[in-house]
């Protein structure tokens, strides 16, 4: 479903990227662990056409992303969450999880639907609905960003770090609710950024490891299994 | 012992931007028109006049700046300079220090020459005190029983003089009068109807405004629109540059003054060939009769000339020096399109003054001055080595009936 | 036993209907190494910005090395020896790495001199040797704006060790940094504390972190201090392992 | 100062509130979404007027009833905010948007000097002016003083008229939604799947179309002349500023505040007329520093 | 990215001094020849050195993320103030002058800093055109004291005790006007690196933060904010001794916006910025003014968009960028 193409990025001049070359199949579970400045977030944030290709493209089912202006990711059902969450302030948590289903003018009972089903897997947000996104704690933050992410994610959510500051207990529990995600949805593919492996236990079925901007071999279930 | 230069570079300042570019953009293409035909005739004994113009606009020092660039790097002798006030007392004392022959064309400030005896720098038109002081004389003379009078001036140095002008010779003329309001609104104010708000409420018999341009139209197009005019006599010196502007806008029996006494259908010149032959010419090349700083203008540069003539005639026939020009400016005497202007020994011209009360005619789309009068220059203006603000408190009633003023019958 | 070096009373604070300071009393003494534990949202971070002086209880006070420091502002506290690192890294971000550390220095020193320049008005050993603790020497002329979300957190870190405190509080000073370099990070700042017999408290998600380093463990649970004790007590307290730990 | 005075301070201040108002409203607009100080605003106020009055002297000409200008001067506005403000936004803040906002800032500078040219060029030095719908709509008295039915009726009812409308558009639309949304933070907006280029270009465009507006109402009773912008947008900055950023009520009751103490001002010290505006602007932020009404900003730490 | 911009400049200022250093000898040096040659050039010189001066000290509270729009209020306080002690001495000498000029601006910012400094963006930049504007407006009210709109004027007072003709006294100031630009470069780029002036650059970036390190934001933005305006003071001062009047106009927003537009033209990556970026402004305005008549706003506008998009970071940014990638350049 996607597929990453020999690609390379810089940032002020510095190659942050190098010739990564991967897919992820949909239905797949990856998680993208390593070291601080690895990479990870520039990865997503490439898929996300938030930073320019030097070389490669990224298709996503057969398109190349880089005909797609960046703002239509949302509408083609990729949802991410950055790594610093940031809630609009100004909304309710409710308003900031509706926001990318009503910006694609998603139908009111579709965007209920869906905002039923993030309530399933992240049910923190339950009592949170009502209040306003400003003010938020840091683990309150990654929740809302990790559910507002599943609201737009229905082919491919982008998790950037999700379990950062989460107490162990919710670290479980969204373990277990990703899971469940796929069996309510077999086609959804998701990609999990993680500094801190731990925390994913057996979770994903792939592995990838960046190391200074290049995909490594990695410990087990490694890239190339995914060909 | 100069010699003859092939051409005569003169600087001339004037506002190519900006709000006062309502008078400055008509003055330069009056110059460039009657240089035009100066030269033509010959020029300036045979010499060709040759303008350089720099923007007032820029600010006054980017002004001084490119009057030092004009007269150091290009040797330009002679400069007419300016419409500000501002800009004037700026550049007098260069004028004077770089040994510039300064020639004020427009601006009214009376205090430069009063406060300081200048070689170089004279003022081919009367100042503000002949034109305030010639004002409330023609208001006394029109209206001579009101008892109440309040004043809509811009907020600048030249509304808060004239006002100061003004008010003072009516005080020492007809010390009855009260002064029921003194309003200062904004340079560029875009809405006065606060003011007439307050106007209308205080209804005083006579409104003054010495306001021009966009301020003085807006202000008279709200007040007619909302009817202030009908109580109050409204008095505008400056108003005949807005007269073709304002067209039906301006009710009849307005008191407009002219800023000396040129005026297209001037009582005695108005037929004279030099007057009628430019008045046709400028509205032929703008669209437009001509107005008080285009008069101004030419006045400069008709003083200019009588200057080289008598300079060269004291130089038996020689080209002058700068020097000599300015002493030969003092004490010239020459007529513009109206009439004549005589230089003091002080350097301020001595200009008659002329008002009018408006009246609609079929022949003009705007109102034209009627019942008007002359005042001659030196009846007005402060004497040499006095100084205006003492002078105005000392001025005489008897001065309103004056036989000197010359008065025309209104016409019918 | 010894007076208490941080000392709150009563500290009662709620954002409309949410209580998040709920009557907490605690004190912390000389020398303790106190991991706060507690579900998100459960007011650590408050608490803490309660003791730095950012935030205003509502009410009870806050008295730091015997003296009532409620409600004064964080410049002053810090100047009395209580430093903080962030859950969200808070860096200058348009200076390079070491000019952070450097003008934290600076603070610490207290002089806002004009003439002479940064790098000579504070001691450059000092700022390299907490550079080479968090590990971000080599990264020292980089601008932070550059630097990963992890090396942010080290870099925030530093800024607060250099200021020598009494007591250091950091909050989730783990949290983005990755496995491998976790524990080790752990490992120096607890010896450079130890070396130089200072206070701690950090708020921690990472049981094994919190079992390790500290020798106190506080839980929040709903802006109230649900457990307080030995890290084997509260660590194996029923309703914390049911409600914090979760398992 | 007796209750009739009061009356008409107030009538007064209000129309002129109303004017103020509609110019300040697409400061703050465009302040609030971009976070650009738009100093060329002024220009757009001017050529609003300037556009309005040539449309003017052309229905003049072709001796249409002057109640059609009441349909056309809000076609005038739109079509020079989209012209002048779609042009200024494409070519020149576009590319600028992620840079420092002194920069933003310098840009709109630049734009002012070059539209303050241009007016110059294309409508001559001498005095603008309109007044055929003014006197159309006639005069009412009130207590004896004579008022245009333009300023008492007209410009307020346009300006409640404008603020509801975006008011409503802000709050309950969608796209208004979209706009807040990338005020505060264009990157996620746009993962979001917001087209931000999209919307950074509609709300310049409605910003100066207000700016245009407030010169369009303007020049019916105003002479236009070079540099009647300038005066206007100062004023508006100190509205935007005590509205609080980006807040449209704010600006409305900055507007008020403003126009009524002006008002009263002439009545009462005439010479403090031109201080109001700052004095006020000052001491709503002594007690409010952020403004009469603030935004919610992010948590930090 | 706008912060990114920053670090390269600061992290490159350091490395430009050569360069920019250079650059800012030939211009002191241009400044001190040509007018040999060309007399008139003096007076422009002259006030470009007066507005370079403003526009550093308005550049040092863009570091801080500040933008003033009414910092001409310093140089039209300090102008009327040199214009009152004319007025009242009349033997003063104009270095003395200058003096009491700068120092009366610098006490007039303390009065404005301690108000201001406590507030952020858009309201500090408003904030302080709202107090300029007062100024401006009041000036213009109390006209029997200050002669209104038409300014004061001062007659040429003794230089050093010299009793100069025009032409001598434009050379002692011009030589002043260049000697003390030259200075005060220099103390502001030690400023600059100073802690006090690393903080205030912190500033623009997290105060929480440099209050967490025990610095006082309000002190340090203070500092920053008495510099400034003692450097507006001065130049202030310099240009109303120069012009011989000094008018309300000098405080008018216009030209706190042209000090603005002089310091980001120049850019803030160095001091020297602020004197290139004011030649270039004086002397496009004079022959825009002098060539285009009628136009020179649109050319001044079209110059900056041109330096905008070409070199975001102005003048000395492109110094500091030429010499960043010849130091790359050597590495390769
Ligand atoms: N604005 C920037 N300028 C220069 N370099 C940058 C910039 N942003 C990121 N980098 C570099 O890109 C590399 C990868 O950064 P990235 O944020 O993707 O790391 P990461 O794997 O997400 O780390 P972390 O686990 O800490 O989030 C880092 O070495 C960093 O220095
Ligand atoms: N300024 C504020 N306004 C309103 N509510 C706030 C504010 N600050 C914090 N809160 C709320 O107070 C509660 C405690 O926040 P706090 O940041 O202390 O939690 P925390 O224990 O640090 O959680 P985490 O482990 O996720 O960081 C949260 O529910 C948060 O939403
Ligand atoms: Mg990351
Ligand atoms: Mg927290």
């Amino acid at each position: 479903m996607l597929k990453l193409q020999k690609i390379s990025t810089k940032i002020a001049g510095i190659t942050v990227l190098r010739q990564i070359e991967t897919e992820f199949k949909a239905g797949s579970l990856v998680a993208v662990v390593g070291h601080n400045g690895a990479g990870k977030t520039t990865l997503l944030r490439a898929i996300m056409g938030l930073i320019r290709l030097e070389e490669g493209r990224i298709e996503f089912n057969g398109r190349d992303l880089a005909t797609v202006p960046d703002h239509r990711r949302a509408s083609m059902g990729i949802g991410y969450a950055p790594e610093e969450r940031v809630m609009f302030p100004t909304f309710t948590v409710e308003e900031n999880l509706r926001l990318p289903c009503e910006v694609q003018r998603m139908p009111k009972q579709e965007t209920d639907r869906r905002l039923e089903m993030t309530l399933q897997v992240v049910p923190q947000l339950k009592d949170m609905l009502a209040r306003s996104g400003a003010a938020l704690s840091g683990g309150q933050g990654k929740m809302a960003a990790l559910g507002r992410a599943l609201m737009a994610g229905r082919n491919l959510v982008l998790l950037d770090e999700p379990f950062q500051g989460l107490a162990p207990v919710l670290a479980n529990q969204y373990a277990e609710s990703l899971r469940r995600l796929r069996d309510l949805n077999p086609e959804l593919c998701v990609i999990v950024t993680e500094s801190n492996g731990s925390l994913l236990r057996d979770l994903p079925d792939t592995t990838l490891t960046l190391e200074r901007g290049e995909l490594a071999a990695a410990p087990h279930g490694a890239s190339h299994h995914l060909y | 012992q100069t010699a003859k230069p092939a051409e005569l570079k003169i600087g001339i300042t004037t506002f190519l931007s900006g709000p006062a570019s309502v008078f400055g953009v008509p003055a330069k293409q009056a110059a460039d028109l009657y240089i035009e035909q100066m030269n033509a005739a010959g020029g300036i004994n045979g010499v060709k006049i040759v303008p350089t113009y720099i923007d007032e606009g820029v600010g006054t020092d980017k002004l001084l700046s490119e009057y030092r660039r004009v007269v150091q790097e290009q040797g330009v002798r002679v400069t007419l300079a300016s419409i500000s006030s501002g800009n004037c007392n700026t550049l007098a004392p260069v004028a004077e220090d770089l040994k510039v022959m300064n020639i004020m064309w427009d601006c009214g400030t009376e205090k430069l020459l009063e406060d300081k005896r200048y070689r170089y720098v004279v003022r081919t038109q009367a100042n503000a005190t002949t034109e305030m002081v010639a004002t409330v004389l023609y208001l006394l003379r029109t209206k001579p029983d009101f008892k109440s009078i309040a004043v809509v001036n811009q907020d600048y140095a030249w509304g808060r003089d004239s006002w100061e002008l003004f008010s003072n010779t009516l005080k020492a003329l007809k010390p009855d009068v009260k002064v029921v309001a003194e309003l200062f609104p904004k340079f560029g104010a875009p809405d006065f109807s606060t003011e007439i708000s307050r106007l209308q409420a205080l209804r005083p018999d006579v409104i003054l405004s010495t306001s021009w341009g966009g301020d003085l139209d807006t202000f008279v197009r709200q007040a007619a629109q909302r009817g202030l005019m009908k109580n109050s006599l409204f008095v505008l010196p400056l108003a005949e540059s807005s007269l073709e502007r304002l067209g039906a806008t301006l009710p009849e029996g307005v008191i407009v003054g002219a800023r000396g006494d040129h005026y297209f259908l001037h009582p005695e010149l108005k037929d004279d060939p030099k007057l009628k032959g430019f008045v046709q010419k400028f509205k032929e090349k703008t669209g437009a009769y001509p107005i008080y700083s285009v008069y101004h203008m030419i006045q400069a540069l008709d003083g200019l000339a009588a200057g080289y003539d008598r300079a060269i005639k004291a130089n038996k026939g020689q080209w002058p020096s700068t020097e000599q020009l300015a002493d030969a400016m003092h004490g010239a005497e020459f007529r513009g399109l109206t009439r004549s202007v005589k230089i003091r020994e002080d350097g301020q011209g001595l200009e008659d003054q002329l008002l009018g009360v408006t009246k609609k005619v079929s022949a003009y789309p705007f109102p034209i001055l009627d019942k008007m009068a002359i005042y001659p220059g030196d009846l007005v203006t402060t004497p040499v080595g006095q100084k205006s603000p003492d002078w105005v408190k000392t001025v005489k009633p008897d001065l309103i009936n004056s036989p000197r003023i010359k008065t025309y019958a209104a016409g019918k | 036993m010894s007076q208490a070096l941080l000392q709150t009373r009563d500290l009662k604070l709620s954002f409309g209907a949410i209580v998040v300071a709920d009557n907490i009393s605690f004190s912390l003494h000389e020398g303790e190494r106190l991991a706060v534990i507690g579900q998100n949202g459960a007011g650590k971070t408050t608490f803490i910005n309660i003791c730095t002086g950012l935030i205003r209880p509502h009410s009870g006070t806050v008295s730091f090395d015997g003296k009532d420091i409620t409600g004064m502002a964080p410049r002053l506290i810090a100047r009395r020896g209580m430093a903080r690192s962030f859950q969200l890294p808070q860096l200058f971000l348009e200076h390079s790495v070491r000019d952070c550390v450097r003008i934290a220095a600076a603070g610490k020193a207290g002089r806002l001199g004009l003439w002479r320049s940064l790098a000579s008005a504070v001691p450059a050993n000092d700022v390299e040797h907490v550079l080479e603790l968090v590990g971000m020497r080599e990264r020292g002329d980089e601008p932070c704006e550059s630097l990963p979300e992890g090396h942010r957190k080290l870099l925030d870190i530093a800024m607060a060790l250099v200021l020598h405190p009494r007591l250091l509080v950091l909050d989730e000073p783990t949290s983005g940094v990755s496995t491998e370099d976790k524990h080790g990070l752990m490992e120096t700042i607890m010896a450079a504390l130890d070396e130089a017999r200072i206070t701690a408290i950090f708020v921690e998600h990472d049981v094994d972190i919190v079992a390790k380093y500290s020798t106190r463990v506080a839980a929040w649970i709903a802006g109230r201090v649900a457990a307080d004790g030995t890290p084997e007590q509260v660590l194996n307290d029923p309703d914390i392992r049911k409600n914090v730990l979760g398992e | 100062m007796n209750q009739e005075l009061i009356l008409l301070a107030i009538l007064d201040g209000l129309s002129y509130a109303a004017l103020l108002f509609l110019v300040a409203l697409g400061i703050t607009l465009v302040f609030g979404v971009m976070n650009i100080v738009n100093m060329a605003h002024g220009s757009l106020f001017a050529i609003g007027g300037y556009a309005a009055a040539t449309v003017g002297a052309w229905a003049l000409a072709s001796g249409i009833s002057p109640l059609w200008s009441l349909i056309m001067l809000p076609l005038v506005a739109i079509v020079v905010g989209a012209l002048c403000g779609g042009l200024m936004e494409k070519f020149l803040l576009r590319r600028i948007y992620s840079k420092d906002p002194a920069l933003q800032l310098l840009v709109t500078f630049a734009a002012f000097m070059i539209f303050e040219d241009l007016q110059r060029m294309i409508w001559g030095t001498q005095p603008y002016s309109t007044a055929e719908l003014v006197n159309y709509l006639g005069v009412s008295e009130v207590m004896g003083i004579t008022y245009t039915n333009y300023q008492l009726v007209v410009l307020p009812g346009v300006a409640l008229a404008v603020f509801f409308a975006l008011r409503y558009f802000l709050r309950r639309s969608p796209v208004g939604r979209q706009v807040v949304a990338v005020t505060h933070h264009r990157e996620v907006a746009t993962a979001m799947g917001i087209n931000v280029t999209r919307i950074c270009f509609l709300t310049f465009i409605a910003g100066s179309a207000l700016g245009a507006l407030g010169g369009v109402m303007a020049v019916q009773t105003t002479s236009w002349v070079a540099g009647t912008g300038a005066e206007m947008i100062v004023l508006s900055f100190a509205v935007v500023a005590t509205a609080g950023l980006g807040q449209i009520e704010g600006a409305l009751v900055a507007a008020i505040m403003i126009g009524l103490a002006r008002a009263f001002s002439v009545y009462l010290m005439p010479e403090l007329e031109v201080l109001v505006p700052y004095l006020i602007m000052t001491l709503v932020l002594l007690v409010r520093p952020q403004g009469l009404f603030s935004v919610a900003k992010a948590r930090r730490v | 990215m706008a912060s990114g911009q920053g670090t390269s400049r600061r992290a490159a200022a350091r490395k430009a001094r050569p360069y920019a250093t250079v650059a800012g000898a030939i211009l002191a040096g241009l400044a001190l020849l040509l007018p040999l040659a060309l007399p008139w050039l003096k007076t422009p010189v002259i006030f470009a050195a007066c507005f370079g001066i403003a526009a550093l000290g308005v550049s040092i509270l863009i570091r801080a993320g500040q933008v003033s729009f009414g910092h001409a209020m310093f140089s039209c306080a300090a102008g009327y103030a040199v214009a009152f002690a004319a007025r009242w001495w009349t033997q003063l000498d104009s270095v003395a002058l200058l003096a009491i000029g700068t120092i009366f601006a610098t006490l007039f910012g303390l009065v404005i800093g301690l108000f201001v400094v406590r507030y952020r963006e858009i309201f500090f930049g408003m904030l302080n055109l709202a107090l300029s504007m007062v100024l401006f407006a009041v000036l213009g009210k109390f006209f029997h004291l200050t002669g209104g709109t038409d300014g004061m004027r001062l007659v040429r007072s003794t230089f050093l005790g010299m009793n100069l003709e025009r032409d001598g006294f434009e050379t002692a100031l011009l030589l002043t006007a260049v000697a003390s630009a030259v200075v005060i470069g220099l103390l502001v780029q030690r400023y600059l690196n100073s802690v006090a002036g690393q903080a205030l650059a912190a500033i623009k970036t997290n105060e929480t933060r440099l209050e967490y390190v025990g610095l006082s934001t309000y002190r340090v933005l203070l500092t920053g904010y008495l510099l400034s305006a003692a450097l507006c003071g001065f130049s202030g001062a310099m240009f109303v001794v120069a012009q011989g009047l000094v008018t309300p106009e000098m405080g008018y927003w216009v030209r706190s916006g042209e000090f603005l537009f002089i310091a980001i033209l120049g850019g803030v990556a160095h001091p020297v910025g602020a004197f290139l970026g004011a030649t270039l402004f004086e002397f496009v305005k004079l022959f825009a003014a002098a060539y285009l008549t009628g136009a020179w706003q649109m050319v001044l506008g079209i110059v900056l968009l041109a330096v905008v998009f070409l070199a975001p970071t102005g003048i000395s940014g492109v110094i500091v960028r030429l010499q960043s990638g010849n130091k790359e350049g050597a590495k390769r």
